[in-house]
This record gives C-alpha cells, structure tokens and sequence, in this order.
C-alpha cells in the first residue's frame, strides 16, 4: 500500500515538474505574448496542481490537505483572471470591443 | 548588574505619561469635533510640559535617574525608560519649545473653527504632538531597537510638515528629506542587528557593562553614527536640510530646525559616550569634530550668501549642528574625571538649548517678517525696525545667542568650548569656533542693519500680526539670553545618571 | 572566536552582507526616487537577513530561532512597508504637480 | 521521502529560476510579469515541498498567504495597465483628435 | 548536503535578482525584479525556520509592496538619468563593499557560544498564556514597541493623507477609478474576497499558539479590501467620516486602556494581571488587527484626489 502511494506521489510530483519545465520553456522560447500566457497557464494550472495531488497523500492530516487543495484553487483561480486581463492587453488591437 | 539601575524608581510613571500623553492627544485629535482641535492639542502640551518638569524636579530630587520597566519586564528582555539629568533637560527643552510653538501656531493655516475641516490645521496639530512624543522617547529610551521605532515615529511626524504648504517645491524638499531619513534609519538598524549579534542584547545600561574593545561594536557604531549623521543634517550630509526647513511654514521651520535634528544627535551622544570605551573613540571623534568644523565654516558661508531670510535661518542651522559636533573631541579629549563633568560637555550641551530657543525665535521671527511685509527677501528689509518692532527685537536677540556675543546661552556655549579647547591645547577647534562666530555676526547683520535703517519711503506693515504671536517668538528669544546667566561652570545636573559614570 | 561552519545561516548571513553593499551602492547613485526607494527595500531586506541568522543561530530552549530578533524583524518590516507607502504617494503626489505645470496632462 | 521533495523543490526553483530570463529580456511589461508569475507558481510549490517534507505546518500557511497575495499583485498590476489604458483611448477619442 | 544545495540556489537567486534590481535603466524592470526579490526571500526565510517572518514576507514582501510599486510604475513617467561619472562609481562601489566585508567578518566570525533571548523567552512565556514566543515578545516583553509601531502605521497613513490636495480634504481615497467593469475581476473578486477574509481571520487566530498574528493577517484582510475596491465591489468611505477614524484609532486606543489599566492591576503600564492575560492580550490583537487592515488598506489606496461629494 505504502509503496503504491509512494509511486503515486513520486509519478506526480515528477509530472507536474515537467509541467513547470514546459511552462519556463514555453515562456523563453514562445514568439509572442499571447502564446507565452498559453504556456504559463500550463505550468500554473498542470505543474502546481500536480505536484500538490502528489503531495496530499504525504500531508498527514486532513486540515493539511484541505489547506493544500485551497491553495491550488487560489492559483488556478487567481492565475485564470490575471491571464485574461492580461491577454486583454496583448491583444494587438488593444482593448477588445 | 548593578541592582538600583534595574528596578522601576518613584517618580517613573512620568517617563510612560511622556511617551503616550502625545499619542493620546492625537487619537483624540482625529475624534473630537473640528473646532475643539486647537485646545486637544495645546491642552496635550501644557500636560506634556507639566510632565517634563516634573521629571526635571524628580531627577533633581532625587541626583539620580527615573527609571520604567515598561510591563515589569526586565532588560534585556523587555523594555526600561530612563531619563537622566540630560535626558531631563531635553525633555523641558522640547515641552517648552512645542508649547510656545503652539500658542504661536493657533490660528494659523486657514484653522476656522466654524467652517469645515481643513487639512493643514489637521496636519499640523497631528504631527507637533507626534514630534513631542517621538522626541521624549528619544529622551528617555533605553532599548536601541525602541529607539528606531523612535527616530521613525519623528521621521514620520517631520516630513508631511515640511510638505505642509503642498506646493511642488516643498513636496520635493520632502522627499528628499524623506530618502535620506529613510538610509539613516536603516544604516542605524543595521547597527542594531550587528549589536545584537555580538552581545544579545539592546539595552544601553546593560550593553554599557558589557562592552569591549571588539571590532563588531566598532562597526555596530560606526554604522550607527553615519546613519544618524544624515537624520542630524552634519556636513556634507546637509544637503536636504535647507530647502525641507526653509519651504515648511514657519511654524513647523521652527520646530524642525530647533528640536528634530537634536533628536538624532542626542543618540549619537549616547552611543559615543556611554557605549564606546574610552580612549578608542579619540580618532572618530577628531573625525567627528572636523566634519563639525567643516559644517561651521561651510554653513555660514553659504548663509552669509542667501537673499532669503529663510533660507540664510536655515543654513544657518546646518553651522549651528556644527559645533554639537566639536564636543566629541573637546570632551573625549578633557582631563575632567568624566567626560560628563568637563568643561565641553557643558558647553555642547548649552550649545544646543541656545540654538534651540534662538532658532526657534528666528525662524518664527521670520514668518511674522513673511506676514508682516509679504515677502522674505532681505534686500527688502529697510525700515522693519519700524512697522514690526517686536518682531526685530526677537531677531536681535536670537542672532546675539547664534552669534554668540555676551550675555547669551550662546556666548556661554561658545565660551565654554573655547576654553575646553584652549585648555586642552587644541587651538584649532577654538579658531574654528572664534571663525563660526564672525560669519554668524556676517550673516545676521546682513539682516539687521537694514531692518534698523530708515527707509527712502515710509513701509507700511501689509498684515496685522497678533501680538500674542510676537511676544510668544520674542519669549523664546529672551530665554535663548537668560539661558547665559547660568553659571559658565560644569553642571552638576549633566552628570546626574549618565551610564558610564554609574558603572565602573 | 572562530571561522563560522559553512551552514544556512552562515550562507544567508553572507547573502545579507552582499545585499546591503548592493542597496546601499543603488540609494547613493541612482538619481530617481522609485529607485531609490528599490534599493531601500533591498537594503532593507538584507538588514532584516542578519537579524534572521542571528535568530537561527541563537536557536535553543525548543524554539527553532531566538524569538526577539524575528519578533523584530516582523516590526521592522512593517515599518518599513509603511515608509515606501508614504514615500511613493510622495513621488506620485510631486509627479502630478509636475504635470499640471508641463501644462498638458498625456504622457 | 524528506530527500525526495527537498531534490524536487531544488529542481523546481531551478526551472522557474531560468524562466526569469524572461524578466531581463522583456521586452513587454507583460512579459516580464508572467515571470514573476511563474517563480510566484514555484514559490507556493517549494514551500509546499518544504511544508509537507519537513511536516512544517506553518509553511503551509505560509503557502497560503503567497498563494493568495501573489496572484493579487499581478492582478493589480493588470487592472491599473487595463485602466490607463480605458483612459488613454478616451482622451483619444477626445474631440479635436483623431481616431488612430 | 542536498540542503546547502537548495539554499545555495535560493541565496544565489536573491543576490542576482538583487543585481538585476539595482543595474537595469528601466523602471519597470527593476520593480519586477524587486517582487521576485521579495518572493525569494519568503523563501530564505522558510529555511532560517523564521516561520513568523516568512508569513510576513509573503504578505508584504511580496504582496501588497509590490502592488503599491507596481502601481505607481504604472502611474509613473519613466525617468532617464545620466549615469554617474565612472569614478564617482568605482568610489562608492569600494565604500559598499568595505562594509559589506565587515558584515561579512560579522557573520564568518560569530560569538560562541552565540547569545540568544530564547530561554529567558521560554522561561517566561507560560505567564503570558501564549504558545507562539513570537506573540510573546511583541504582545508582552516588548509590548511598549508593538504599541508605538502601531502608532507609526498611523501617522504613515496620516502623512499620506497630507499630501492631501486642499481641495480634496474629507474626500474617498485614491484616485478617481473609471467604472468601467473588468471582465472576470468582479466575480474574481466574489469568489476570492470571502476565501481571503477567512485566511486572513485564520493567520490571526492562530497567531496566539502558532506562527500567524495580527500584522500578517491584518495585511490579508487590507488586501482583499483593496481588491474589493479594485473589482468595483465597494468604496473607499470618505477620510472625513467619524466612524472610519474610530476603526482607525480603535486598535491604539484599546491597547493603550489595557496598558493604564495595567497599572493598578498589575503594578505597571502594559503589564497583563496572570490570569487575564491571555483574554486581554487577544482583546488588543483584534482591535489592532482591524485598525491595521484599515490603516493598511487605506495607505494602499492613497491619498484623495476630488473633492468630497464629486466622485464619479
């Protein structure tokens, strides 16, 4: 059982590191803005979010683990709304409308 | 340790009522109604120069210092007030100076009771109590932490005064002031941190009995000292000085060039003489004291070179700090027994009540000049001896005092390091003191000889000015000349409590 | 006395050495005030460094650092957020009276 | 297990740490906030992996906070860059200037 | 050794961000470094185990500094200036580093055994009622300091406002905000405002026993209220109401009471009697941690711009 969970956790950690290298990536290589958000998304969203599915079986209590999951929505949540006032921006033509 | 410095004396209570009677008054100020404001706030004061006096008398009384364990906790872990003779002394210094400033600022800055609320009465009451309380603890605080905390509650009171006026040059003038009152205090911190690391503790009485020779210390107060160098405004760190005093109404002028420069030289007196061992600090302080003389010569030139009344006070108060600065060598180098009964000593600390009233007269004078005629350039000055008499009276007297000619604090100041300085043979600080005051006598007569002369044209005063506001600037010039009829001898008062006396 | 292991608090204390000769090279150099009041912040969390490795190394009596120094940098840091609100509402205050004297309000 | 998620954090503030190039390169604000972004993404996740591997409580909280404040500091930054420029078109549509 | 490593990374990081701070000639650059600044040291501070301070760090540090900073850059025309002779450099460079190296012999050259606060800290605290020895020092041994640094907060927020146009004296804070609705902050604004007032509520409840307290968890709660404000939930109320100035000046005052009713309950000014000590001192931590979510909050949105009554 130990051993299972244990692979689980190393399987997503290791994944959603592999999301973050992805979005640093993305970030350096991307031509533009708008496809620079694209892959920030991803490793805000995949990266942080996986690695914290991996650690929820190693938090030891319930209010740990509620804590960690919160934390992964605000990210998600707050991440979500900075990238669509930011991709308001970077649209060429301004402000949309 | 020493058992009677660590215990709570009678009488100490008055060291907490001077810290927080000003923080009441001004969470009161920002409650009651508009029309009150005025006398929340000078009503706070009177409290406040009861306070100081009576810790004056209680000190006197007693030949000892009041001590405070704020919470009953001991240091180092908590927290001690104490005020000593000198502690004493400031503290009535600053009660007397807020209080006169108060009754000379009623009225002022638009204040009418029945309209609505403005903001320059509302700054200006806020922060002279902000600067009363921050000051007092200057005074009285003992944890070099708590001193931060101190020094920035008075930067934070000082800068929207400069400011007050709100126009574009005032705002620059406060933020640059603000910049370099900001370095200062984290230069100061990093002190604190290095003081800490070395001995675990921040209380001066306990650090002034552990101290040694040990390079961490040296740091800790070389760092300390350069960054309240730039909060007192000392040569070359003087440049934001002028325009923050000279753009600020005359009011808060008066008490920023008076009283919130002394608060940062008071802690390097501390620091210098209560926690540096003896003999290491003689370069430093040569150092200290030609940086003083430089502030001497440097200030007063550029005084004697101003077409504005203001601004030429103003300079002059960067000439002034100087010679604050040349008691480092004078009393370090002394053979009194203590550093504390030399003749320097005495005399710097007799400096600094001088200029503080002299300056404060001066520059309140000036405001009532700025009233009077609608402007402060001296070359319009002709024939003020007639139209505000009072008023050039007051200037007369502050600038014998700033000059230094007898009988005035300032002569007796002056004097007093003179002899210091020649009976220790050290002819070069008395030249520089002899220097300073020929370029004072330069300056100020560059004001008076036209105030007195009769002008082509009879003047005409533009403004009526109350003459309770005269006569508060004109008191505070005449205590700047009674201050010189105490005796020119050692003050026994100046000694009562300083730390390095007390512990062997 | 002698040489510090090289451990954490010893790197962090170094780090908090470095950080104010860079803080306080940028207050004294750079002319404008933003970033002047960045190198104040910079210097001031190098200051706040040395008080934490002081703290961690004063470590004992169960606690993982000495209490009074950190307790001190919760103050100090406050104070200082306090002072770059104050001083950036200056530098705004003073740049839009600057302004209103170019006569036109674009940039 | 401990080593494990210490190896990870180290491996994840070095991956985000690279992406701060793009704070130097720019060339936009925008670009140079997403990287921020990212290394504030990092930060929650090392002190998680902190947190979690040395059974800190407090780091979690820790995680909370920058969590909730650091996406806070982008999004101000969005809505004033949003805000100026709302003003900007307005005072070009201003009367007497032309639609550009 | 896997330690050295992570730390290495996170000093080599802090210094080069720091760098990069300092050096770049733009602006916009150097604050950007300076919140990665911030974000990294939160960090450091987690592994110097300062649990406390990183919590504070992640507040102010790197939340709500960068938010006035970023704002203003915004605000802001960028300003070029002409670089310092290379001389002048070279000197002041020599000077920083000269005193960075007695830092650095500070560090490398430590007292032993190292002096520590922590057991006279210990020793004491049961008197206190509390488990966090952090609360300890700032609510009981140096209560004086807490106090008076709430008095600082204050008078900040007091000097801001005195930048004040005349004109504008009594008016909301800050400048004119178009009503223009931003797309998803609005409900961004709903859906987190709620979840940040727990935690803010929760890092001051836990403060007590644990790392947490109320500057930390005020600067959360003045955080969701400058969102709040941003989203267009609310307004900022006018400087001039009475009742803003008395949440304003609640905290001070309550501690100030409890601190004079010290003294005839306890023989001294801020000291706690034994058996009340706890209840009194979480009596002052809610107080203070509303007066500084609002002093906070309200130094963020600066100084009025319009006149009372001619907002948009």
């Amino acid at each position: 059982m130990t051993t299972i969970v244990t692979l689980f956790s190393a399987v997503a950690i290791c994944a959603g590191i592999i999301f973050f290298l992805a979005g640093t990536v993305g970030l350096l290589r991307f031509p533009d803005s708008l496809t620079r958000l694209h892959a920030l998304t991803k490793a805000d969203n995949l990266g942080l979010g996986l690695i914290i599915l991996g650690l929820l079986p190693l938090s030891g209590s319930f209010s740990t683990a509620l804590k960690l999951v919160l934390i992964w929505a605000l990210v998600q949540l707050a991440g979500a709304t900075a990238a669509q006032l930011i991709a308001r921006l970077a649209r060429p033509s301004g402000r949309g409308k | 340790m020493t058992p009677g410095l660590m215990a709570t004396t009678p009488g100490g209570l008055l060291l907490v009522l001077a810290v927080v009677v000003p923080v009441i008054g001004i969470l009161a100020l920002w409650l009651v109604r508009w029309r009150a404001i005025e006398w929340v706030a000078i009503a706070t004061l009177a409290i406040n120069l009861v306070v100081s006096l009576a810790t004056l008398q209680a000190v006197r009384a007693s030949d000892a210092s009041l001590v405070y364990l704020v919470g009953g906790w001991m240091p180092p872990l908590g927290l001690a007030l104490r005020a000593d003779g000198i502690a004493a002394v400031m503290m009535v210094m600053t009660g007397a100076i807020v209080a006169v400033t108060a009754l000379y600022a009623r009225g002022q800055f638009g204040f009418d009771p029945h309209g609505p609320e403005r903001r320059r009465p509302m700054v200006f009451w806020t922060m002279l109590l902000a600067i009363t309380g921050a000051l007092n603890l200057i005074f009285v605080g003992e944890d070099l932490f708590n001193l931060y905390v101190a020094l920035e509650l008075l930067t934070f009171a000082a800068v929207p005064l400069v400011s007050l006026d709100g126009s574009r040059d005032t705002l620059a003038a406060a933020l640059r002031y603000l910049v370099f009152a900001l370095a200062g205090s984290v230069l100061y911190l990093l002190g604190v941190a290095v003081v800490y690391g070395a001995y675990g503790t921040l209380d001066l009485v306990v650090l002034a009995e552990m101290r040694g020779a040990d390079g961490a210390l040296l740091l800790a107060i070389a760092l300390m000292t350069a960054g309240l160098i730039a909060k007192t405004a000392l040569f070359p760190l003087h440049l934001w000085l002028p325009p923050a005093h000279a753009g600020a109404p005359a009011a808060a002028s008066a008490i920023l060039s008076a009283l919130v420069v002394k608060g940062s030289f008071f802690l390097i007196l501390g620091l210098w003489f209560d926690l540096l061992p003896p003999g290491l600090g003689a370069i430093g302080a040569n150092g200290l004291g030609m940086l003083g003389a430089g502030a001497v010569i440097v200030g007063s030139v550029l005084a004697l070179r101003q077409e504005r009344l203001k601004l030429l006070v103003a300079y002059s108060t960067v000439a002034q700090i100087g010679y604050l600065f040349l008691v480092f060598p004078l009393a370090t180098g002394s053979e009194a027994a203590s550093p504390f009964a030399s003749l320097a000593w005495t005399g710097g600390v007799l400096q600094l009540l001088a200029h503080a009233f002299a300056k404060a007269a001066m520059f309140m004078a000036a405001g009532l000049v700025y009233e009077a005629i609608g402007h402060d350039r001296i070359a319009g000055f002709k024939g003020l001896g007639r139209i505000a008499p009072i008023t050039v009276l007051t200037m007369t007297l502050a600038s014998v005092s700033l000059m230094g000619l007898p009988p005035s604090g300032g002569f007796s100041a002056k004097w007093l390091m003179l002899s210091a300085a020649l009976g220790e043979g050290a002819w070069w600080w008395a030249v520089v003191i002899l220097a300073g005051g020929l370029l004072a006598a330069g300056y100020v007569f560059r004001i008076l000889v036209p105030a007195f002369s009769t002008p082509e044209a009879p003047a005409e005063r533009k403004y009526p000015v109350a003459p309770v506001r005269e006569c508060a600037a004109l008191v505070l010039a005449v205590i700047a000349i009674l201050i010189g009829f105490l005796p020119l001898a050692p003050w026994p008062l100046l000694a009562i409590g300083r730390i390095a006396q007390v512990s062997p | 006395m002698s040489l510090a292991p090289i451990d954490a608090a010893t790197l962090y204390g170094l780090t908090g050495a470095v950080l104010v000769g860079i803080g306080l090279y940028g207050i004294v150099l750079h002319e404008g005030f933003i970033r002047r009041l960045l190198a104040f912040n910079l210097l001031g969390g190098g200051v706040f460094l040395l008080f934490g490795v002081i703290a961690r190394r004063g470590a004992g009596a169960g606690f993982s650092g000495d209490p009074v120094p950190q307790a001190l940098v919760i103050t100090g840091v406050v104070v200082a957020f306090c002072a770059t609100a104050l001083a950036i509402t200056l530098i705004e205050r003073l740049a839009a009276e600057d302004d209103a004297n170019d006569g036109d309000g674009s940039s | 297990m401990v080593d494990t998620l210490t190896v990870s954090a180290v491996i994840v503030l070095a991956i985000v740490a690279v992406g701060l190039v793009r704070v130097l390169r720019g060339p936009s604000r925008i670009d140079r906030m997403m990287a921020v972004q990212l290394l504030g993404s990092g930060g929650v996740a090392v002190l998680v992996l902190l947190a979690v591997g040395s059974g800190t409580e407090a780091l979690v909280d820790a995680a909370l906070t920058l969590a909730l404040l650091a996406a806070f500091a982008s999004i101000a930054l969005a809505t004033t860059l949003v805000q100026k420029a709302d003003l900007a078109a307005k005072a070009d549509r201003a009367p007497g200037k032309p639609e550009s | 050794m896997l330690d050295l490593a992570l730390d290495l990374l996170i000093t080599a990081l802090v210094i080069g961000v720091a760098l990069w701070t300092i050096r770049t000639r733009d602006d916009f650059a150097a604050i950007v470094g300076f919140v990665a600044y911030g974000l990294l040291l939160t960090l450091a501070w987690a592994r110097l185990a300062a649990y406390d301070v990183a919590l504070t760090e992640a507040a102010i540090g790197g939340g709500v500094t960068g938010v006035i900073l970023l704002r203003a850059s915004v605000r802001l025309k960028p300003v070029t200036t002409a670089r310092t002779p290379i001389g002048v450099r070279v000197l002041v460079g020599l000077l920083c580093a000269v005193i960075s190296a007695g830092l650095a012999a500070v560090v490398l050259l430590p007292v032993s055994p190292p002096p520590s606060l922590a057991a006279d800290v210990r020793s004491h605290l049961a008197s206190t009622g509390l488990g966090n020895p952090i609360a300890g020092v700032l609510m009981a041994y140096r209560a004086l300091d807490t106090f008076l640094e709430t008095v600082v907060v204050l008078l900040a927020l007091f000097g801001a406002w005195s930048l004040t146009p005349d004109r504008a004296w009594g008016g909301r804070p800050g400048a004119p905000i178009p009503t223009a609705s931003f797309g998803p902050l609005p409900l961004f604004g709903r859906l987190l405002i709620p979840i940040g007032v727990v935690i803010g509520i929760y890092i001051v409840w836990v403060g007590a026993d644990a790392p947490g307290g109320k500057f930390q968890g005020a600067t959360i709660l003045a955080a969701m209220w400058i969102l709040a404000m941003m989203a267009g939930l609310t307004e900022a109320p006018p400087i001039g109401r009475w009742r803003l100035r008395l949440l304003l000046a609640a905290g001070p005052i309550v501690f100030v009471a409890v601190g004079v009713a010290g003294i005839p309950l306890a023989g001294s000014f801020l000291a706690y009697p034994e058996a009340l000590a706890k209840p009194l001192i979480l009596l002052i931590e809610v107080a203070l941690t509303l007066s500084i979510a609002a002093t906070l909050g309200l130094l963020v949105a600066g100084p009025p711009e319009t006149a009372p009554g001619t907002e948009l």
